[in-house]
């Protein structure tokens, strides 16, 4: 049931304080034509959830620099220096995940799992606050799962099923967003006939709109 | 020799044949340039790869954990970012080497934050040193003359007690359940400047001369 | 008409353009054959597979959940046991059909055991059932003439409270919170007869007769 | 660090009392060679850890068959009658487990992670004895990650490498095992020279030993 959009059609999907996913790290995968397309409206307030702030004008880091978010969970944010700046400004919240807790806590949204317990951030301040669970007598911090409104998927090819697999390291964060979204808009570099049933990382059933064009 | 040049050719003679190795940012990156051929190290970067080779020219699909462009070697693979922290946090690194801002007499790590200063954030490093079989960590002895390796950490900590090794310009540390045990000693420096620019006790029982940084 | 073929022509109707469905073993399986082309209902089998198609020639690569050798569809594609779990837990199935022993007035499921004498094991069914969007029980009315939708199961649980739409070859009764509702009885049936099969209270507004089985 | 073995030098990694891992779904990805190796051995008293119990002469369930297993632990065992057998003879200890929480359990192991929450089986026999935790308002069962001595691994194409990619629905559970054990021993239909890096599904830092035979 996919379905083959233009960038004017991402408007009808995003608004404003609505949370969204999306895939990349250093921007490396990140959907830039959905970003763009996203910057092209008006929405603001957004939550975004992302491996990392990008670049000041380069991935995610875009709708950052562009004061479009109010709220960032990532696991990285030092190398968009817009970021430390709205954060003095107070017109921007940060979370810091450790990023493979971050990649669970959304991987476990998709699978239907409450959550994670890891042995990451134990002691440190990421465990305040947080349910600590004795396993096979080792301690875990309980992490909550992570979803999200919407997922802006990047560094993939599609096929006419809207099957996706991705290139390189641009796989990342993107196929564990696919499955943890109400909405999944992915863009494409490109479109072929059928990929091989072997080498699909994200099925079409976990995708709901296709944007061609891009890397 | 430059003194980063020191550590990560040291660091370099720390790795057995088929290892699995994850090298963070900075100096430990710069080991990659002194591991022997013959040692068959694989390199593993959390954004997805196991394989990767040296710096390239950008080709967009495939970056290190910097974001810089990169390349795989033969054999190599490409994963999710789920995937890759599986392999981090389920013990299937053998070393992981780090920067840090501060290690202490437990081996606990300070290395993602300094308060009000520079708010990074943690990336990937909790869940490697949680991780890895084998933490080594990379840094200049001190920072400009104060000493990096202390009693107790006073920023806040990437991981309590999980250092195995220190490598410095001026010294090999190991930490054991006792405490920090002086191994080797540059031999442009003495025993006495090396506990003079550390802050926590060292236990000193039979020093070599550090080994790899003849030439 | 034969009984089973009653229930998987009904269940057949339930399904909507583009649906994700997985089918269990028995009756269930036979839901295929009737699904209307138009439909483009995609089935996944739990084994790692969306997109599977119709029986084959045996060739070892490719069964179905009952083991049997199968087919894969042109846009179809493989996984792993613990993604296809995700797509199960995660509520990614449009509509799960199993074979059930019991159901009660709440929908409580017992489908895996019969203590001391048959103990097949749950495979993928608690999972199934607990994850699906939508359940939908696929079974003859009785046991012989003994009801099997009762006001309490009898038997060990497959899960507490999960059905939602029951398919004889009598009748097809909805569960709701406040109790069964009988929504369509087989017109070889009266709804006296079908209240006399019943253990359990059925709840009856406004009966049709049975959908999709007039020829 | 691969390692082309024989059939006869699979004595050298198993032993009486050990726990092992075996993939396959109804002995569909099952490795035949591997199992007559180590049924060519006299080892006995094994756990063995699958997806089901196999066939009678047929899969996993040989070594079921043959009295060499005093605890399964999987998810269905109806279509092997030893095991029933064997149970009422007090000879084996069937411990039955949901599918998906029986790939979770093993993931989770690999992983590093101290289990999983589930709300697959709860309220029903599955959930009694174990912990119950509240995420973010549901409830969810506790399940504890499941490892093992050795991993049998089936249904695999081999590069010279070592990596390994599976055949159509041959993958289920044994990438996953992969992950999870101490000792992993592939057996592979063929050996290619090297498999597309975005196609390798187990890497070869998680190949210990591989067999070349079978289907």
């Amino acid at each position: 049931m996919k379905e083959f959009i233009q960038s004017k059609d991402v408007a009808k999907y995003v608004k404003s304080g609505m949370s969204i996913m999306v895939g990349g790290f250093l921007s490396n995968g990140s959907p830039e034509n959905l970003i763009t397309a996203v910057l092209d409206t008006n929405v603001t307030d957004l939550t975004i959830i992302c491996n990392d702030g990008g670049y000041e004008d380069k991935g995610v880091g875009r709708l950052i620099s562009a004061g479009r978010v109010s709220k960032l969970i990532a696991s990285h944010i030092g190398t968009n220096p817009a970021v430390g700046r709205l954060m003095q400004d107070n017109k921007l919240t940060v979370k810091l995940v450790p990023q493979g807790t971050l990649a669970e806590q959304i991987r476990s949204s998709g699978a239907g799992l409450g959550g994670i317990l890891t042995p990451t951030g134990m002691n440190t301040v990421v465990a305040e606050g947080k349910q600590v669970i004795t396993v096979q007598g080792k301690e875990y911090l309980l992490e909550e799962p992570l979803k999200a409104d919407l997922a802006l998927l990047g560094g993939a090819i599609a096929d006419e099923y809207g099957n996706l697999r991705y290139r390189g390291t641009m796989r990342n964060f993107n196929p564990l967003m696919a499955m943890a979204c109400d909405i999944v808009i992915a863009e494409v570099s490109e479109v072929v006939k059928m990929i091989d049933p072997e080498m699909v990382v994200t099925a079409h059933p976990f995708v709901d709109y296709i944007l061609v064009g891009g890397q | 020799m430059d003194e980063k040049v020191i550590i990560a050719k040291r660091i370099a003679l720390e790795f057995k044949k088929g290892y699995l190795v994850n090298l963070g940012i900075g100096i430990p990156t710069m080991v990659a340039d002194y591991i022997d051929h013959d040692q068959e190290v694989v390199l593993q970067c959390e954004n997805g790869i196991i394989g990767i080779g040296p710096l390239s020219e950008c080709t967009t699909e495939l970056v290190n954990a910097g974001g810089l462009c990169a390349t795989i070697l033969p054999g190599g693979s490409f994963f999710d970012s789920a995937t890759s922290f599986s392999i981090i946090r389920g013990g299937h690194v053998d070393v992981t080497v780090l920067g840090a801002l501060e290690v202490d007499f437990d081996g606990s790590i300070a290395s993602w934050i300094i308060p009000g200063k520079k708010v990074p954030g943690m990336g990937g490093a909790m869940d490697l040193v949680v991780g890895a079989k084998r933490v080594i960590i990379a840094m200049t002895h001190t920072n400009k003359g104060i000493p990096k390796i202390l009693k107790k950490c006073t920023l806040p900590l990437t991981a309590f007690k999980q250092a195995n090794l220190i490598v410095t310009e001026m010294a090999v540390i190991e930490v054991l359940e006792d405490g920090l045990h002086l191994l080797e000693v540059n031999p442009e420096y003495t025993i006495d400047q090396v506990i003079q620019a550390t802050e926590a006790n060292l236990i000193i029982d039979n020093v070599i001369p550090m080994k790899g940084i003849e030439q």
